[in-house]
């Protein structure tokens, strides 16, 4: 079988919060202690992987290798994307220990739903083949509806509900392409897939099949609609794992099949162009979204629309100048997962200890709530994009990029991007040092909520000094291909 | 044209159907619906295709996809069912709450 | 009480755009090449190592047993995801009456034949774990119509091992063939058929008790 | 040899129709009631193309799952959806 010795890490990362899933859901007494438990040994696991990756591996599940059986691999860019996974699912952990804890009833349905979510997102960031893949989106798409419904409101029963019927739309759409795929070349390998597909009829039409449902996904516009609702209702640690890592997950696997699949076979400027014409007004769009909201939690989710048309920019830009561009992008999704994550934990502070999210009603949560609302500064430098940060380091690559490629119109989206982003985050920080007419209610949050917002918040920072080993471990196994 | 690719056309036809109706249907239930004949349309392309073996039996591989495809959807039925019961509890409407009504 | 559809304009775009993307991809479909045999060969050469002697089954629980590990996670957590949503379901004393407690009498029993003889035949013909699990998951649906409830000692946490018995196996199976084999899900041939006959039969009476379960619900007789 | 070959394309021509046809009634009928019915109509059905495609063990578990046990959540929806109703009605009248 396979002669060279083969990391079980990687697998290790799929089955260690599988089986975390599966005993929280027996042992429900003891769900939050078997989590967090299960955070922090994937954490270790992931950390180690990144330590021991010297070049891409594969891994042929069962030993059959492809096209017969279902291989994962491991490359720089799963790497990164696994990394961000384990980070931010470790923070969200522990803050979700802290916030289940006045709330058994939701505790024990919480912990095995988000250990059986982020089985989901490593096998997705994992696998190689495009069935495979559309198994792990039906797991994590499910997954995210039932957590994104656990709030119970009715704004977040109607938000998950609209949710649940456009990730299936997405999944189904992605279905037929892969149906496609397979046909015409015999294989669901992606590797394989590259090597076969040529540019004929049945590539094309799979392109936009695939393409279509994944963007769907990503909540690119005009598809974001979905987003705000049930990212702004969902409980906050779910809403947090939504906005940092769910949506992350749809785009990853766009990506690579684009890199690998389409990408080679040319498919004409137009299609990069549409792509990041959408991202551009993704990013207008969302931002004067966010500026409108009163409310603290849809202005963050509106945020999030904004900053995810940003990736999007990456391909009109890696068509220009190559990889470069997927570099930024890469660092803006990585920044973006740590400080959108550390945003919606302070707001979620923020709800708990004043009973709501009004804006215009924060009334002196600096004075009050001080740490949350430095992580709140913190991320909010990096979404702006202000040194030094990872936010920023994204942004200047990203610059870099489009003025290489000379394409100044880009440059000046993300010059608008991050002003917009100053003015909707500066308004939040504005509120919170004025005095409200109304006090309120102050209910005491746990000092772990509030400091793992502020680690998360502060990762960003460190994202923005540690460039190098980051840019090293991302280019393991040349994901983005400069030549053969 | 062969009987296989006829059927996967069929296929199709069950996709587009489905889609329409998801988009112009209001009512959830229809929509959930929907998204079921859509899904049956996509395992019908695969399946079909599979049968276009020279002479041997059809390729097994995307059988097995489409049965752990049934399995998928039934799931998610089921999920969108309860999510249909409980949005009819708290809103008293069968449908999507306007995004734009806060 | 019907809600309103969508407007006549939209309707009538979308249909536009439905018949085109419709004929776009039919069109593709007719271009296909009229004969291929896929991955028939690759499974056909196989099959002597594979533990089983039906394709289908060596393909769903061997070589992409993995993608089944996972369905039966998304199927388990679908349960999961109704539990959170719906209220649990009491503890009823409804006695069915006697002609629909008499129906299941003669028939659940013949089901759950049925669902045995499946599982057994899926390794040398059509059948297996899924067919078996759903022809238990509807003797159960019928049971549960006719006001039967699980017994209280069998709710909490056995319901809950029940459930997550198939995708436990699997993933037992899984891990302790590594130092075996070398790889993750790769069984020793001669202990294949066995190891894919002891996860099936857990993984069909798991999809059983899904199913039943996701009919019934809520989760019975937890406390809110 | 030559008649059964026709009257398997006149039975696979008419499958096809049935099937977009009970598909279109499905999703565009009066009443939820027999959409849910004809749905259930409409995975027996396709469990019969299965079966003319050469693919039993999809057709188990197109009868059991697809039709079978998504038929049943469908139709016990149907009632609890019913019995939602007619608590409103009561609410609205008192």
């Amino acid at each position: 079988m396979a002669a060279e010795h083969v990391s079980l890490l990687p697998v290790l990362l799929i089955f260690l919060p599988l089986i975390g899933a599966l005993l929280s859901f027996v042992f429900r007494r003891r769900a939050a202690g078997l989590g967090i438990a299960t955070a922090v040994a994937v954490f270790v696991i992931a950390i180690a992987l990144a330590f021991s990756l010297t070049r891409p591996q594969r891994y042929p599940v069962g030993g059959w290798g492809a096209p017969l059986g279902i291989d994962l691999v491991v490359d720089g860019l799963s790497l990164i994307m696994l990394l961000m996974s384990a980070t931010v699912g470790l923070g969200v952990s522990l803050y979700a220990g802290g916030y289940f804890h006045a709330r058994p009833q939701l505790a024990r349905a919480f912990w095995p739903l988000w250990l059986g979510l982020w089985t989901a997102l490593n096998g997705l960031f994992l696998a190689a083949d495009i069935f495979n893949l559309y198994v792990t989106l039906e797991l994590l798409g499910l997954s995210a509806v039932a957590l994104a419904a656990l709030g119970g409101s009715a704004a977040a029963l109607g938000g998950a509900m609209r949710y649940l019927l456009v990730s299936l739309l997405g999944s189904l759409l992605y279905l037929l392409g892969v149906a496609l795929l397979y046909h015409a070349f015999g294989s669901v390998d992606i590797a394989l897939l590259g090597e076969r597909a040529s540019a004929q009829p049945v590539t094309l039409a799979a392109l936009v099949l695939m393409t279509v449902g994944l963007i769907l996904k990503t909540a690119l516009f005009p598809f974001h609609f979905w987003l705000p609702p049930a990212h702004a209702s969902a409980s906050s640690p779910v809403s947090a794992l939504l906005s940092a890592l769910v949506v992350k997950a749809s785009f990853y696997i766009l990506l690579r099949l684009w890199l690998e699949i389409f990408e080679p076979l040319n498919p004409g400027r137009g299609v990069t162009e549409l792509l990041g014409l959408l991202g551009a007004l993704a990013v207008l769009w969302g931002s004067l979204q966010a500026l409108r909201q009163t409310r603290l939690k849809l202005l963050i989710a509106y945020s999030t629309v904004a900053q995810l048309g940003y990736l999007f920019l990456g391909f009109p830009l890696a068509a220009a100048v190559g990889p470069a561009a997927w570099q930024a992008v890469i660092y803006l999704a990585l920044s973006h997962a740590l400080a959108k994550a550390a945003l919606f934990m302070a707001a979620g502070n923020i709800v708990l200890f004043g009973g709501h999210d009004r804006i215009a009603d924060l009334d002196r949560v600096v004075q009050r709530l001080p740490l949350s609302l430095a992580a709140f500064a913190i991320a909010g430098i990096s979404l702006m994009g202000l040194p030094p940060s990872g936010g920023f380091i994204g942004k200047w690559l990203l610059l870099e990029a489009a003025i290489e490629a000379g394409q100044w119109w880009w440059v000046v989206i993300i010059l608008i991007g991050g002003m917009l982003a100053a003015a909707y985050l500066f308004k939040v920080i504005g509120f919170a040092f004025t005095r409200a007419p109304v006090s309120h209610e102050a209910n005491a949050v746990p000092p772990v909520m509030e400091w793992t917002a502020l680690v998360l918040a502060v990762g960003t920072v460190l994202l923005g000094l540690w460039v190098s080993p980051l840019l090293a471990w991302l280019a393991t196994g040349n994901p983005f291909g400069v030549g053969p | 044209m062969s009987v296989a690719v006829l059927y996967a056309v069929t296929g199709l036809g069950l996709f587009s159907l489905g889609l329409y109706a998801l988009i112009v249907r209001a009512h959830l239930l229809r929509k959930i619906l929907a998204l079921n004949i859509m899904g049956s349309g996509v395992f019908l392309v695969l399946t079909a295709l599979a049968r276009r073996a020279p002479d041997g039996p059809p390729d097994p591989v995307p059988h097995a996809m489409v049965i752990t495809g049934i399995v998928v959807a039934v799931a998610a039925t089921a999920l969108a069912l309860v999510l249909l019961r409980r949005v009819v509890e708290t809103t008293g409407q069968p449908r999507l709450p306007d995004p734009d009504s806060e | 009480m019907t809600p309103r559809g969508a407007a006549p304009w939209l309707r009538f775009s979308v249909a536009l755009l439905l018949v085109g993307m419709f004929a776009a991809l039919a069109w593709v479909l007719l271009g296909l090449p009229p004969r291929s045999a896929g991955l028939q060969p690759q499974v056909a050469a196989q099959m002597a190592v594979s533990g089983v002697d039906h394709p289908v089954t060596a393909v769903l629980l061997n070589f992409r047993g993995y993608d089944t590990l996972l369905e039966m996670a998304v199927l388990l957590l679908a349960c999961l995801g109704v539990w959170s949503l719906s209220p649990a379901v009491p503890p009823t004393d409804e006695t069915p009456g006697a002609m629909l407690a008499a129906l299941p009498r003669q028939l659940v029993p013949l089901m759950v034949l049925m669902a045995g003889y499946l599982l057994w035949r899926g390794a040398t013909g059509p059948g297996g774990a899924f067919q078996a699990g759903a022809v238990l998951g509807a003797a159960g649906v019928l049971l549960l119509l006719t006001g039967w409830r699980l017994p209280v000692r069998w709710q909490g946490w056995r319901l809950r091992l029940l459930l997550i018995a198939g995708v436990g196996m699997f993933v037992l199976v899984a891990l302790a063939v590594v130092p075996a084999s070398g790889v993750l899900l790769g069984y020793p041939l001669p202990v294949a058929g066995t190891l894919i006959l002891l996860i099936e039969a857990l993984a069909g009476l798991s999809i059983g008790v899904t199913l039943m379960a996701l009919f019934l619900g809520g989760e019975p007789g937890a406390s809110r | 040899m030559a008649i059964a070959t026709l009257l398997g394309w006149a039975l696979d021509g008419l499958l096809m129709l049935v099937l977009l046809w009970l598909a279109w009634r499905v999703l565009a009928c009066k009443g939820l009631f027999r959409a849910v019915v004809l749905f259930i109509a409409f995975g027996l059905v396709l469990s019969l193309v299965w079966v003319r495609l050469d693919a039993p063990d999809v057709a188990l578990a197109e009868a059991a799952i697809g039709a079978g046990l998504t038929g049943a959540l469908l139709l016990s929806t149907l009632a609890r959806l019913d019995a939602l109703d007619a608590k409103q009605d009561e609410d609205a009248s008192s």
